[in-house]
Protein backbone atom coordinates (compact mmCIF):
# COMPACT_ATOMS: atom_id res chain seq x y z
CA UNK A 1 0.00 0.00 0.00
CA UNK A 2 1.24 3.24 -1.16
CA UNK A 3 0.74 6.80 1.08
CA UNK A 4 -0.19 9.84 -0.81
CA UNK A 5 -0.79 12.90 0.84
CA UNK A 6 -2.57 16.41 -0.81
CA UNK A 7 -2.22 19.56 1.24
CA UNK A 8 -3.53 23.18 1.00
CA UNK A 9 -6.15 23.39 -2.38
CA UNK A 10 -5.08 20.23 -3.40
CA UNK A 11 -6.68 18.61 -0.18
CA UNK A 12 -9.52 21.16 0.09
CA UNK A 13 -10.53 20.05 -3.64
CA UNK A 14 -10.34 16.25 -2.97
CA UNK A 15 -12.21 16.61 0.36
CA UNK A 16 -9.67 14.79 2.13
CA UNK A 17 -6.14 14.72 3.74
CA UNK A 18 -4.57 11.01 2.72
CA UNK A 19 -5.44 8.39 -0.13
CA UNK A 20 -4.23 5.45 -0.10
CA UNK A 21 -3.23 3.00 -2.83
CA UNK A 22 -3.28 -0.45 -3.11
CA UNK A 23 0.13 -1.55 -5.09
CA UNK A 24 3.38 -2.65 -4.60
CA UNK A 25 5.27 -0.33 -7.16
CA UNK A 26 4.08 2.44 -9.13
CA UNK A 27 6.01 5.71 -10.65
CA UNK A 28 4.61 9.22 -9.21
CA UNK A 29 3.38 9.85 -12.59
CA UNK A 30 1.45 6.96 -12.75
CA UNK A 31 0.41 7.77 -9.01
CA UNK A 32 -0.54 11.44 -10.23
CA UNK A 33 -2.98 10.31 -13.21
CA UNK A 34 -4.73 7.14 -11.09
CA UNK A 35 -5.41 10.44 -8.44
CA UNK A 36 -6.54 12.37 -11.39
CA UNK A 37 -8.87 9.85 -12.25
CA UNK A 38 -10.31 9.58 -8.72
CA UNK A 39 -10.38 13.20 -8.57
CA UNK A 40 -10.95 14.90 -12.35
CA UNK A 41 -11.25 18.34 -9.93
CA UNK A 42 -7.40 17.94 -8.79
CA UNK A 43 -6.05 19.89 -12.08
CA UNK A 44 -3.63 21.96 -9.73
CA UNK A 45 -1.48 18.43 -9.39
CA UNK A 46 -0.27 18.41 -12.47
CA UNK A 47 2.20 21.57 -11.15
CA UNK A 48 2.40 20.05 -7.50
CA UNK A 49 6.03 19.52 -6.70
CA UNK A 50 5.77 15.24 -5.82
CA UNK A 51 8.26 14.34 -2.64
CA UNK A 52 8.90 10.47 -1.54
CA UNK A 53 9.34 10.31 2.06
CA UNK A 54 9.91 14.21 2.65
CA UNK A 55 12.08 14.33 0.07
CA UNK A 56 11.01 15.98 -3.10
CA UNK A 57 11.42 13.82 -6.03
CA UNK A 58 11.01 13.19 -10.14
CA UNK A 59 8.01 12.15 -11.82
CA UNK A 60 9.69 9.26 -13.02
CA UNK A 61 10.85 8.06 -9.32
CA UNK A 62 9.21 4.34 -8.67
CA UNK A 63 7.32 3.99 -5.85
CA UNK A 64 6.72 1.10 -3.21
CA UNK A 65 4.58 0.53 -1.18
CA UNK A 66 5.36 1.47 2.62
CA UNK A 67 6.53 4.83 0.99
CA UNK A 68 4.72 8.14 1.29
CA UNK A 69 4.14 10.52 -1.34
CA UNK A 70 3.50 13.63 -1.27
CA UNK A 71 2.03 16.80 -4.40
CA UNK A 72 3.94 19.82 -2.39
CA UNK A 73 1.51 22.96 -3.92
CA UNK A 74 3.90 26.40 -5.22
CA UNK A 75 4.51 27.17 -0.65
CA UNK A 76 3.47 30.31 0.81
CA UNK A 77 4.83 30.13 3.78
CA UNK A 78 7.08 32.67 5.56
CA UNK B 1 12.36 15.80 21.81
CA UNK B 2 11.09 18.40 19.06
CA UNK B 3 11.12 21.30 21.98
CA UNK B 4 14.39 21.15 21.84
CA UNK B 5 15.19 21.29 17.96
CA UNK B 6 16.17 24.11 16.67
CA UNK B 7 13.76 23.54 13.43
CA UNK B 8 10.55 23.70 14.95
CA UNK B 9 6.52 23.96 13.34
CA UNK B 10 4.67 24.40 16.13
CA UNK B 11 0.69 25.04 16.28
CA UNK B 12 0.88 27.71 19.47
CA UNK B 13 2.54 31.33 20.16
CA UNK B 14 6.10 31.50 19.45
CA UNK B 15 8.39 32.95 21.98
CA UNK B 16 11.03 35.28 20.75
CA UNK B 17 13.47 35.01 23.48
CA UNK B 18 13.35 31.20 23.22
CA UNK B 19 14.45 31.02 19.38
CA UNK B 20 16.95 33.16 20.38
CA UNK B 21 18.57 31.62 23.12
CA UNK B 22 18.97 28.43 20.49
CA UNK B 23 21.81 30.43 18.56
CA UNK B 24 22.99 32.34 21.77
CA UNK B 25 26.73 31.21 22.11
CA UNK B 26 30.01 32.69 23.69
CA UNK B 27 31.83 33.40 20.43
CA UNK B 28 29.05 35.23 18.49
CA UNK B 29 28.59 39.00 18.78
CA UNK B 30 26.16 39.08 16.46
CA UNK B 31 22.44 37.60 16.09
CA UNK B 32 20.19 38.84 13.37
CA UNK B 33 16.47 38.01 13.85
CA UNK B 34 13.89 37.99 11.34
CA UNK B 35 10.14 37.87 12.20
CA UNK B 36 7.39 37.71 9.67
CA UNK B 37 4.11 38.81 11.05
CA UNK B 38 0.77 39.28 9.41
CA UNK B 39 0.12 42.27 7.91
CA UNK B 40 -3.44 43.69 7.20
CA UNK B 41 -3.19 45.24 3.79
CA UNK B 42 -1.67 43.09 0.80
CA UNK B 43 -1.66 45.02 -2.16
CA UNK B 44 -4.36 46.57 -1.15
CA UNK B 45 -6.97 44.07 0.23
CA UNK B 46 -7.76 43.84 3.43
CA UNK B 47 -6.45 40.15 5.31
CA UNK B 48 -8.98 39.30 8.30
CA UNK B 49 -6.97 36.60 9.11
CA UNK B 50 -4.97 33.73 7.83
CA UNK B 51 -4.22 29.80 8.06
CA UNK B 52 -1.15 28.14 7.55
CA UNK B 53 -0.79 24.73 7.02
CA UNK B 54 1.52 22.28 6.50
CA UNK B 55 3.48 19.09 5.69
CA UNK B 56 4.83 19.08 9.15
CA UNK B 57 8.29 16.34 9.17
CA UNK B 58 8.91 17.45 5.97
CA UNK B 59 8.87 21.06 6.63
CA UNK B 60 10.93 20.68 9.55
CA UNK B 61 13.27 18.69 7.61
CA UNK B 62 13.81 21.95 5.10
CA UNK B 63 14.51 24.24 7.26
CA UNK B 64 16.88 21.93 9.23
CA UNK B 65 18.07 21.97 5.34
CA UNK B 66 18.52 25.65 4.93
CA UNK B 67 20.28 25.55 8.57
CA UNK B 68 22.90 23.59 6.74
CA UNK B 69 23.23 25.47 3.94
CA UNK B 70 23.82 28.39 5.83
CA UNK B 71 26.91 26.68 7.85
CA UNK B 72 28.07 25.40 5.02
CA UNK B 73 28.56 29.42 3.54
CA UNK B 74 29.32 30.38 7.57
CA UNK B 75 30.67 27.50 9.47
CA UNK B 76 30.65 29.33 12.79
CA UNK B 77 26.82 30.47 12.36
CA UNK B 78 24.44 28.73 14.78
CA UNK B 79 20.50 29.12 13.19
CA UNK B 80 17.10 28.44 14.52
CA UNK B 81 13.91 28.55 12.81
CA UNK B 82 10.54 28.03 14.40
CA UNK B 83 7.35 28.84 11.87
CA UNK B 84 3.56 28.47 13.58
CA UNK B 85 0.86 27.33 11.44
CA UNK B 86 -3.03 27.17 12.26
CA UNK B 87 -4.90 30.42 12.53
CA UNK B 88 -3.06 33.77 13.12
CA UNK B 89 -4.58 37.27 13.59
CA UNK B 90 -3.42 40.43 12.19
CA UNK B 91 0.24 41.29 13.76
CA UNK B 92 0.57 37.43 15.08
CA UNK B 93 4.01 36.29 14.43
CA UNK B 94 4.13 33.81 11.87
CA UNK B 95 8.08 32.63 11.59
CA UNK B 96 10.97 33.69 13.25
CA UNK B 97 14.60 33.01 12.18
CA UNK B 98 17.79 33.67 14.84
CA UNK B 99 21.22 33.43 13.14
CA UNK B 100 24.19 34.43 15.71
CA UNK B 101 27.50 34.93 13.80
CA UNK B 102 30.96 36.11 15.29
CA UNK B 103 30.36 39.13 13.36
CA UNK B 104 27.71 41.07 12.36
CA UNK B 105 27.58 40.64 8.35
CA UNK B 106 27.08 37.23 8.26
CA UNK B 107 24.30 37.44 10.58
CA UNK B 108 22.11 39.73 8.48
CA UNK B 109 23.46 37.95 5.53
CA UNK B 110 22.19 34.18 6.50
CA UNK B 111 19.17 35.64 7.84
CA UNK B 112 17.99 37.22 4.76
CA UNK B 113 18.91 33.78 3.07
CA UNK B 114 16.99 31.70 5.27
CA UNK B 115 13.63 33.94 4.63
CA UNK B 116 13.94 33.79 1.43
CA UNK B 117 14.77 29.89 1.34
CA UNK B 118 11.60 29.19 3.85
CA UNK B 119 10.01 30.54 0.76
CA UNK B 120 11.19 28.64 -1.73
CA UNK B 121 11.62 24.90 -0.61
CA UNK B 122 9.34 24.52 2.43
CA UNK B 123 6.36 23.24 2.68
CA UNK B 124 4.22 25.39 4.38
CA UNK B 125 1.12 27.19 2.92
CA UNK B 126 -0.80 30.04 3.54
CA UNK B 127 -4.55 31.01 3.23
CA UNK B 128 -5.76 34.54 3.18
CA UNK B 129 -9.51 35.02 4.54
CA UNK B 130 -10.83 38.24 3.13
CA UNK B 131 -14.14 40.13 4.01
CA UNK B 132 -15.72 38.60 0.39
CA UNK B 133 -13.31 35.40 -0.12
CA UNK B 134 -10.15 33.24 0.48
CA UNK B 135 -7.64 31.58 -0.98
CA UNK B 136 -4.64 29.42 -0.95
CA UNK B 137 -1.45 31.49 -1.89
CA UNK B 138 1.12 29.84 -4.24
CA UNK B 139 3.43 31.06 -7.03
CA UNK B 140 0.49 33.70 -8.31
CA UNK B 141 2.09 35.77 -5.52
CA UNK B 142 4.86 34.32 -4.35
CA UNK B 143 8.06 32.37 -5.65
CA UNK B 144 7.79 29.16 -6.90
CA UNK B 145 8.78 25.98 -5.26
CA UNK B 146 12.47 24.28 -6.09
CA UNK B 147 12.90 20.62 -5.80
CA UNK B 148 17.01 20.65 -5.83
CA UNK B 149 18.72 22.06 -2.83
CA UNK B 150 19.83 24.90 -5.10
CA UNK B 151 17.23 27.38 -6.96
CA UNK B 152 18.17 26.42 -10.58
CA UNK B 153 19.62 28.87 -13.13
CA UNK B 154 16.58 30.82 -14.56
CA UNK B 155 14.34 30.14 -11.65
CA UNK B 156 15.32 33.38 -9.45
CA UNK B 157 13.39 35.73 -12.61
CA UNK B 158 10.45 33.95 -12.81
CA UNK C 1 8.20 58.93 30.02
CA UNK C 2 11.87 56.91 29.57
CA UNK C 3 10.54 53.93 29.67
CA UNK C 4 7.88 54.36 26.69
CA UNK C 5 10.02 55.76 24.30
CA UNK C 6 11.59 53.88 21.28
CA UNK C 7 15.19 54.91 21.57
CA UNK C 8 16.87 54.16 25.31
CA UNK C 9 19.74 53.94 27.14
CA UNK C 10 19.57 51.12 30.07
CA UNK C 11 21.49 50.07 32.71
CA UNK C 12 19.05 47.07 33.12
CA UNK C 13 19.10 43.28 30.88
CA UNK C 14 16.91 44.35 27.61
CA UNK C 15 14.43 42.25 26.65
CA UNK C 16 13.85 41.54 23.43
CA UNK C 17 9.85 41.12 22.88
CA UNK C 18 9.87 44.54 25.00
CA UNK C 19 11.88 46.23 22.10
CA UNK C 20 10.31 44.13 19.17
CA UNK C 21 6.36 45.05 20.91
CA UNK C 22 7.28 48.87 19.79
CA UNK C 23 7.44 48.14 16.22
CA UNK C 24 4.71 45.74 15.69
CA UNK C 25 1.95 47.42 13.39
CA UNK C 26 -0.99 45.97 11.48
CA UNK C 27 0.92 47.03 8.52
CA UNK C 28 4.07 45.58 9.06
CA UNK C 29 4.87 41.78 7.46
CA UNK C 30 8.05 42.36 8.52
CA UNK C 31 10.50 43.05 11.80
CA UNK C 32 14.33 42.76 11.65
CA UNK C 33 16.22 42.37 14.86
CA UNK C 34 19.34 42.89 15.14
CA UNK C 35 21.16 42.00 18.60
CA UNK C 36 24.63 42.62 19.44
CA UNK C 37 26.03 40.33 22.27
CA UNK C 38 29.27 40.48 23.85
CA UNK C 39 31.98 38.12 22.11
CA UNK C 40 34.81 36.22 24.14
CA UNK C 41 37.25 36.70 21.32
CA UNK C 42 38.00 39.36 19.19
CA UNK C 43 41.12 38.82 17.11
CA UNK C 44 42.68 36.07 19.45
CA UNK C 45 42.21 37.90 22.35
CA UNK C 46 40.02 36.22 25.21
CA UNK C 47 37.85 39.08 26.63
CA UNK C 48 36.61 38.50 30.36
CA UNK C 49 33.94 41.29 30.51
CA UNK C 50 32.85 44.82 29.10
CA UNK C 51 32.20 48.00 30.48
CA UNK C 52 30.11 50.52 28.15
CA UNK C 53 29.73 53.78 29.22
CA UNK C 54 27.53 56.93 27.48
CA UNK C 55 26.62 60.51 27.52
CA UNK C 56 22.99 59.68 28.28
CA UNK C 57 20.54 62.42 27.01
CA UNK C 58 22.78 63.17 23.92
CA UNK C 59 23.03 59.17 22.95
CA UNK C 60 19.00 58.77 23.61
CA UNK C 61 19.12 61.68 20.85
CA UNK C 62 21.33 60.45 18.21
CA UNK C 63 19.73 56.99 18.64
CA UNK C 64 16.17 58.65 17.45
CA UNK C 65 18.50 60.72 14.92
CA UNK C 66 18.92 57.02 13.07
CA UNK C 67 15.11 56.44 13.74
CA UNK C 68 14.57 59.59 11.82
CA UNK C 69 16.95 59.23 9.06
CA UNK C 70 15.70 55.57 8.62
CA UNK C 71 12.34 56.92 8.11
CA UNK C 72 13.00 59.41 5.68
CA UNK C 73 14.01 56.37 3.46
CA UNK C 74 11.47 54.18 4.53
CA UNK C 75 8.29 56.26 5.54
CA UNK C 76 6.28 53.16 7.12
CA UNK C 77 9.06 51.86 9.00
CA UNK C 78 9.14 51.94 12.75
CA UNK C 79 12.25 51.58 14.78
CA UNK C 80 12.93 51.00 18.33
CA UNK C 81 16.48 50.62 20.15
CA UNK C 82 17.75 49.72 23.12
CA UNK C 83 21.67 49.71 24.29
CA UNK C 84 22.96 48.64 27.47
CA UNK C 85 25.74 50.39 29.47
CA UNK C 86 27.74 49.28 32.96
CA UNK C 87 29.34 45.85 32.96
CA UNK C 88 28.49 43.18 30.52
CA UNK C 89 29.61 39.27 30.92
CA UNK C 90 29.87 36.89 28.01
CA UNK C 91 27.08 36.45 25.33
CA UNK C 92 25.03 39.20 27.48
CA UNK C 93 22.91 41.34 24.91
CA UNK C 94 25.07 44.88 24.67
CA UNK C 95 22.08 46.14 22.21
CA UNK C 96 18.66 45.75 20.36
CA UNK C 97 17.70 47.35 17.31
CA UNK C 98 14.33 46.28 15.85
CA UNK C 99 12.36 47.61 12.66
CA UNK C 100 9.74 46.89 11.13
CA UNK C 101 8.00 47.66 7.96
CA UNK C 102 5.68 46.55 5.31
CA UNK C 103 8.12 44.01 2.95
CA UNK C 104 10.77 42.40 4.51
CA UNK C 105 13.61 43.88 1.97
CA UNK C 106 13.37 47.09 3.95
CA UNK C 107 13.57 45.85 7.12
CA UNK C 108 16.73 44.23 6.22
CA UNK C 109 18.20 47.28 4.88
CA UNK C 110 16.69 49.63 7.73
CA UNK C 111 18.13 47.19 10.89
CA UNK C 112 21.58 46.80 8.99
CA UNK C 113 21.99 50.72 8.57
CA UNK C 114 21.24 51.06 12.42
CA UNK C 115 23.95 49.08 13.59
CA UNK C 116 26.53 50.92 11.33
CA UNK C 117 25.27 54.44 12.10
CA UNK C 118 25.47 53.49 16.11
CA UNK C 119 28.90 52.64 15.61
CA UNK C 120 29.37 56.34 13.91
CA UNK C 121 27.40 58.53 15.80
CA UNK C 122 26.38 57.38 18.97
CA UNK C 123 28.55 58.46 22.19
CA UNK C 124 28.72 55.15 23.39
CA UNK C 125 31.87 53.73 24.61
CA UNK C 126 32.62 50.24 24.91
CA UNK C 127 36.06 48.96 27.81
CA UNK C 128 37.14 45.80 26.87
CA UNK C 129 38.45 44.06 30.13
CA UNK C 130 41.68 41.10 29.58
CA UNK C 131 43.22 38.88 31.56
CA UNK C 132 46.20 40.95 30.61
CA UNK C 133 44.65 44.53 30.66
CA UNK C 134 42.12 46.53 30.11
CA UNK C 135 41.17 49.43 27.36
CA UNK C 136 38.76 51.69 26.30
CA UNK C 137 38.06 50.98 22.25
CA UNK C 138 38.13 53.57 20.17
CA UNK C 139 38.74 53.90 16.30
CA UNK C 140 41.88 51.51 16.32
CA UNK C 141 39.10 48.76 16.41
CA UNK C 142 36.05 50.60 15.18
CA UNK C 143 34.71 53.47 12.92
CA UNK C 144 35.63 56.92 13.48
CA UNK C 145 32.81 59.37 14.65
CA UNK C 146 30.60 61.25 12.33
CA UNK C 147 30.05 64.72 13.80
CA UNK C 148 27.26 65.72 10.18
CA UNK C 149 24.19 63.55 9.92
CA UNK C 150 25.87 61.31 6.97
CA UNK C 151 29.27 60.49 6.56
CA UNK C 152 31.44 62.58 4.49
CA UNK C 153 33.17 61.73 1.54
CA UNK C 154 36.01 59.27 2.40
CA UNK C 155 34.51 58.57 6.03
CA UNK C 156 33.64 54.86 5.13
CA UNK C 157 37.28 54.35 3.71
CA UNK C 158 39.51 55.10 6.45
CA UNK D 1 29.54 78.82 34.34
CA UNK D 2 30.07 76.47 31.64
CA UNK D 3 30.04 72.56 32.38
CA UNK D 4 32.60 70.46 30.48
CA UNK D 5 31.61 67.17 30.33
CA UNK D 6 34.58 64.33 29.36
CA UNK D 7 34.11 60.58 28.99
CA UNK D 8 35.50 57.13 28.85
CA UNK D 9 39.24 57.51 28.94
CA UNK D 10 39.26 61.07 29.36
CA UNK D 11 37.39 60.42 31.82
CA UNK D 12 39.80 58.47 33.72
CA UNK D 13 43.03 60.05 32.65
CA UNK D 14 41.40 63.26 34.36
CA UNK D 15 40.41 61.42 37.00
CA UNK D 16 36.77 63.76 36.44
CA UNK D 17 33.79 63.57 34.72
CA UNK D 18 32.49 67.25 34.86
CA UNK D 19 34.31 70.50 34.71
CA UNK D 20 33.08 73.60 35.60
CA UNK D 21 34.64 76.88 34.03
CA UNK D 22 33.85 80.55 34.95
CA UNK D 23 33.73 81.92 32.10
CA UNK D 24 30.66 84.10 29.93
CA UNK D 25 31.76 83.16 26.59
CA UNK D 26 34.61 80.61 24.82
CA UNK D 27 34.94 79.06 22.16
CA UNK D 28 35.54 75.33 22.21
CA UNK D 29 38.96 75.32 20.61
CA UNK D 30 39.38 77.93 24.10
CA UNK D 31 37.95 75.33 26.12
CA UNK D 32 39.93 72.77 24.68
CA UNK D 33 43.07 74.61 25.52
CA UNK D 34 41.75 75.01 28.48
CA UNK D 35 41.27 71.76 29.77
CA UNK D 36 44.73 70.81 28.36
CA UNK D 37 46.87 72.82 30.53
CA UNK D 38 44.73 71.89 33.28
CA UNK D 39 45.42 68.08 32.73
CA UNK D 40 48.04 67.74 30.21
CA UNK D 41 47.65 64.23 29.98
CA UNK D 42 44.82 64.80 28.52
CA UNK D 43 46.26 63.86 24.57
CA UNK D 44 43.49 62.47 23.29
CA UNK D 45 40.80 65.28 24.11
CA UNK D 46 42.64 66.58 20.78
CA UNK D 47 41.26 64.41 18.70
CA UNK D 48 37.66 64.08 20.02
CA UNK D 49 34.35 65.66 18.74
CA UNK D 50 33.19 68.62 20.64
CA UNK D 51 29.53 68.53 21.29
CA UNK D 52 27.45 71.31 22.66
CA UNK D 53 24.15 70.77 24.78
CA UNK D 54 23.85 67.18 23.15
CA UNK D 55 24.36 68.26 19.01
CA UNK D 56 28.03 67.68 17.39
CA UNK D 57 29.75 70.99 17.00
CA UNK D 58 32.81 72.57 15.36
CA UNK D 59 36.10 73.75 17.40
CA UNK D 60 35.11 77.50 15.80
CA UNK D 61 31.93 78.12 18.02
CA UNK D 62 30.99 79.57 20.76
CA UNK D 63 29.62 78.45 23.81
CA UNK D 64 28.04 81.05 26.49
CA UNK D 65 27.63 80.31 30.43
CA UNK D 66 24.53 77.88 30.94
CA UNK D 67 26.34 75.84 28.04
CA UNK D 68 26.46 71.85 28.36
CA UNK D 69 30.33 70.91 26.13
CA UNK D 70 31.12 67.90 25.95
CA UNK D 71 33.80 65.86 24.87
CA UNK D 72 33.49 62.77 22.84
CA UNK D 73 36.40 60.38 21.81
CA UNK D 74 35.75 57.67 18.98
CA UNK D 75 32.77 56.31 19.90
CA UNK D 76 32.39 52.35 20.22
CA UNK D 77 29.18 51.22 20.70
CA UNK D 78 26.87 48.73 19.13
Amino acid sequence: MIRVLLFADLQEKAGIREIEISAEKLTINGIREHIMELYPQLTAIKTAMPAVNEEYAEGEQVVKAGDIVAFIPPVSGG
Amino acid sequence: MAETSNFLITETVIDIQEVVNKVTDRNAGAINTFIGTVRELTKGKKTLYLKYDAYVPMAEKKLAQIGDEIQKDFPEAKVAITHRIGELAISDIAVVIAVSTPHRADAFTASRYAIERIKEIVPIWKKEHWEDGEEWIGDQLEKVAYPSGKPEEGDLKS
